[in-house]
């Protein structure tokens, strides 16, 4: 099995971090995980995107060809991606409100309401990024939810993490909601 | 009464002639020697041992670190 | 006594390559004189020395650990070592345009950290070894070998630039006070800090001979009268100062 | 002295590291506590991690005020004792080059890791390339030689950081971790040994430490600070360190030493990898770095097309594998290296091989995919029957 996972959308909506911590999780599991990002020289604002590549073994090459799971945190990024997904069974998972998915592609597509959540919960937008992880786990299983609470442990501290670790509740419950759909 | 004097060593194999230990004597203790020698210039000799006083300038402003002064028993 | 200082040396490698009356042979005189009053041993002190004429004062003439490195870099060199072992005596000895002009950089950076090295700066105000061409150091007007017509770029003036930069002990004097030169060496040894000392030193052969007449007696008979001690500047007007080389120490923090 | 096995710092296990972090975790299990560098894209992670891990093992770092300052006081602390390590990318390794010859002609041993990023000049300083190849080599003045290794995954920058650092201390050379983007900024699993086998420097007292009556051997390197009185000096020197800048044998028995203890040792620093080469492929694949996973991945999908494509994988650049890639190439029809340059690496095997190689190249400051080899060599197959 291996699973290609692309995040993207701009600098500092974490889309770094949340590849960092679904890898984490997937080595937890057992598995071997390679994350990668492309990013500008900026630190904010610019196009950002981040790739996971989950196998049961060594991963020849570590990049996304083709993502199986695309998750999409602004339009320009769900628009530069869309088509680069696996026809046959790839899904996209996209924040609902800052992405409005395109009816021509014939993919499942998950809104999640990641940022309205976080800032409507936590006031901080900054864990939608989690939020939205933690439902595409929960929705396909990718990862174990308990090792993405783990991978979250180990890669965060202080009151980042406890506010993280929360939004990975938000996140399960956001995505058992969208698979009953 | 033991009393002391000066002795002055050149070490003429260290020594380039630059002549600046004796424009710096206020004493005229040192000197040129009459021949040349083989680098090309007259050698530094000590002239009159006897008017030194042991200040020592010769020796701290040998830029070849070519000169000792020492206060010996007379 | 200058053969007590012999056991300091490499004497196998003497006479010095420097130039009759050049100096830098007062000022590596005024350094082993300086440590062997402090009864430092040299076993446990380390010389670090760039590329030009002043770098050869340590290298090879002391016995001792010695790191002759390149052109500018000395500093950064000293730097790692007494990071690395802050049990070395780190003291740096090199010429104007190495620490000054192409090292420079490194000069007020390592004032910056205030470093515990000592910085000995010998300046002739000019490049000696590679056939006299102006330098950061050289004062205005001066003829050298790519100023035929004078120096026109204001000269640096180094104790500043590190007083400025940090430096905790700062000082200047010319090899013609060679008894205040060696207390001052004394003084920088034994700080803890950034010490550095700038020494004036006289370069017969490519300063001399374009632009003062006579023996290198008679340079250093003008140095003298071109420097005026920080007490006596304090009481002069700053025309009056206009052409003179202020010397003493300028911060002893 | 010599190689001996120590407990390595890090708890063994299973870590999820970045390739920078890899590269900081081996060095401090190779035994590095000296580290100076200068903050660059895509490297500086390297320095980051390490003043973490410093803080365990009572590291010193300092950050200089350039790369010139950087590679400077790594020098100095490698003779105070230290095995210094920076990192660095192209920009930074152009300063650093005058002292890297500096180095190299006074034996000291450092760990330079450059983790390549597109050039030249600026150019794209978060994205991958490949075009420091050639400037680790050549890029200062006059003859001497380096070592440089190439990782290609996570775990290989930590393994080979550790084998830098022992090939360092063992010919008193700077050494190469010659990385790219693609490997620095990646995320994987790393495997951490409880022991690790390290090389530690023979001082030997008393021995002239530029000279060895051994031919191309490695003299003892003494230490700062032990009352030796070394004589270190980047100008031309005897065996004791005095310079002897006007005699012409000294300067040609130097050279042709610190050269020589590096070529002649080739075959115990060179070390490749390769796939489907048993079968006398048609096409043989050269890559290196993060391109021979494109490549390794590429060969699989053309093998299964019934092509006969083989992969050689140039773990060590420097020095050059020279017999490993002729022997490999004799029995191929083609050679084709894919490489993120314009060719820096297939020229080298150009000049080995009496025939055309082919230059697969691409600088456009992403790494090579496999469908880009996998297309390249299927229209081949077409065109050259």
């Amino acid at each position: 099995m291996i699973k290609q996972v692309r995040i993207c959308g701009f600098g500092g909506q974490g889309i770094v971090l949340a590849g960092v911590i679904l890898g984490h999780a997937g080595i937890l599991d057992g598995k071997y995980a390679a994350q990668s990002s492309s990013y500008g020289a900026e630190a904010r604002g610019s196009a950002c995107k981040s790739e996971v590549v989950i196998s049961d073994g060594w991963i020849d090459y570590p990049h996304v060809l083709k993502a199986d799971i695309l998750i999409a945190m602004s339009q320009p990024a769900y628009n530069k991606y869309c088509c680069d997904v696996v026809p046959e069974h790839g899904v996209i998972f996209h924040d609902e409100e800052l992405v409005t998915p395109n009816p021509q592609i014939a993919l499942s597509h998950f809104p999640v309401p990641a940022t309205q959540r976080a800032l409507q919960i936590f006031d901080n937008r900054l864990v939608a990024n989690t939020v939205l992880l933690a439902a595409v786990v929960s929705v396909t299983g990718i990862v174990t939810p308990d090792s993405l609470k783990l991978a979250l442990d180990k890669t965060l501290d202080g009151r980042h993490l406890e506010a993280n670790k929360k939004a990975v509740d938000v996140g399960f419950q956001l995505g058992s909601i969208v698979k009953k759909h | 009464m033991r009393s002391l004097v000066a002795h002055i060593e050149i070490n003429q194999a260290w020594c380039k002639g630059c002549q600046i230990c004796v424009e710096i004597c206020s004493r005229g203790v040192l000197g040129y020697a009459t021949d040349v020698s083989d680098k090309g210039f007259r050698p530094i000799i000590v002239e009159k041992i006897e008017d030194c006083t042991g200040c020592i300038m010769c020796e701290l402003m040998c830029p070849d670190l070519a000169i000792t002064v020492e206060k010996v028993e007379k | 006594m200058s053969k007590h200082l012999y056991k300091y040396l490499r004497t196998e490698v003497f006479p010095t390559p420097f130039c009759s009356g050049c100096g830098h042979g007062i000022l590596m005189g005024a350094i082993l004189r300086a440590i062997d009053e402090l009864g430092y041993d040299m076993d446990g002190m380390l010389f670090v020395s760039g590329i030009g004429c002043g770098a050869w004062i340590p290298s090879p003439h002391f016995a001792a650990d010695t790191l002759h490195v390149t052109h500018g870099r000395p500093v950064a060199f000293a730097t790692g070592a007494k990071l690395f072992k802050p049990s070395l005596k780190v003291v740096v000895i090199s010429g104007d345009g190495d620490i000054a002009s192409i090292g420079g950089n490194h000069l007020i950076h390592a004032a910056r950290r205030d470093i515990d090295l000592t910085i000995i700066c010998a300046n002739n105000g000019i490049y000696g070894m590679t056939g006299g061409q102006v330098a950061a150091s050289t004062p205005l007007g001066m003829r050298t070998s790519t100023t035929p017509d004078g120096n026109r770029e204001r000269p640096f003036d180094l104790c500043k630039l590190v007083e400025a930069a940090g430096g905790t002990y700062v000082s200047r004097y010319s090899v013609h006070q060679v008894k205040p030169l060696i207390r001052s060496i004394q003084r920088g040894l034994e700080h803890t800090g950034l010490s550095f000392i700038e020494v004036l030193s006289p370069c017969p052969t490519q300063f001399g001979r374009r632009n003062v007449s006579g023996t290198a007696f008679e340079m250093l008979q003008t140095l003298k009268e071109d420097c005026v001690s920080r007490q006596k500047a304090e009481t002069m007007g700053s025309e009056e100062l206009k052409y003179k080389i202020v010397t003493g120490e300028f911060v002893t923090s | 002295m010599g190689y001996r096995k120590i407990r390595g710092v890090t708890p063994p296990g299973q870590y999820f590291l970045q390739g920078d972090e890899a590269c900081a975790e081996g060095a401090v299990a190779a035994g590095c506590r000296f580290f100076a560098g200068y903050p660059i894209t895509p490297a500086s992670e390297v320095m980051e991690h390490i003043v973490r891990r410093f803080k365990d093992c009572d590291g010193v770092f300092v950050q200089m005020e350039d790369e010139i300052g950087s590679i400077a006081a790594m020098i100095g602390a490698s003779w105070a004792g230290a095995k210094p390590m920076t990192s660095t990318s192209g920009p930074g390794l152009s300063l650093m080059m005058e002292n890297i010859g500096y180095a190299a002609m006074t034996e000291t041993p450092l760990v330079i890791v450059d983790i390549q990023r597109a050039g030249p000049s600026t150019g794209q300083a978060t994205r991958p390339g490949s075009g420091d190849m050639l400037q680790v080599k050549y890029g200062s003045h006059g003859d001497y030689e380096i070592i440089a290794l190439s990782p290609w995954s996570v775990q290989e920058i930590y393994d080979m950081t550790i084998r830098a650092f022992n090939l360092a201390e063992r010919f008193r050379v700077p050494v190469f971790v010659l990385s790219d983007e693609g490997v620095g900024h990646l995320r994987e699993n790393v495997t951490v040994e409880q022991e690790v086998t390290v090389f530690e420097r023979d001082k030997a007292p008393g021995q002239p430490p530029f000279h060895t009556d051994e031919p191309g051997g490695v003299p003892p390197m003494p230490c700062f600070g032990d009352g030796e009185k070394l004589l270190v000096t980047g100008s031309t020197h005897d065996p004791f360190g005095y310079r002897k800048t006007q005699v012409s044998e000294v300067h040609e028995r130097l050279v042709s030493r610190l050269v020589g203890k590096i070529r002649n040792r080739a075959d115990e620093i060179v070390d490749t990898d390769s796939y489907f080469l048993d079968d006398g492929p048609d096409v043989l694949l050269v890559a290196y770095g993060i391109t021979a996973r494109a490549a390794l991945s590429a060969a699989k999908v053309l093998r299964d097309e019934g092509q006969k494509v083989g992969l050689l994988r140039l773990r060590t650049i420097w020095p050059f594998p020279e017999r490993v890639v002729v022997e490999s190439a004799q029995k191929c029809k083609e050679v084709v290296v894919p490489e993120l340059n314009q060719g820096q690496i297939c020229r080298e095997i150009e000049r080995l091989l009496d025939r055309d190689v082919i230059s697969l190249p691409q600088t456009n400051g992403e790494t090579m995919k496999p469908t880009k080899i996998i297309e390249f060599v299927r229209e081949r197959a077409v065109t050259q029957p």
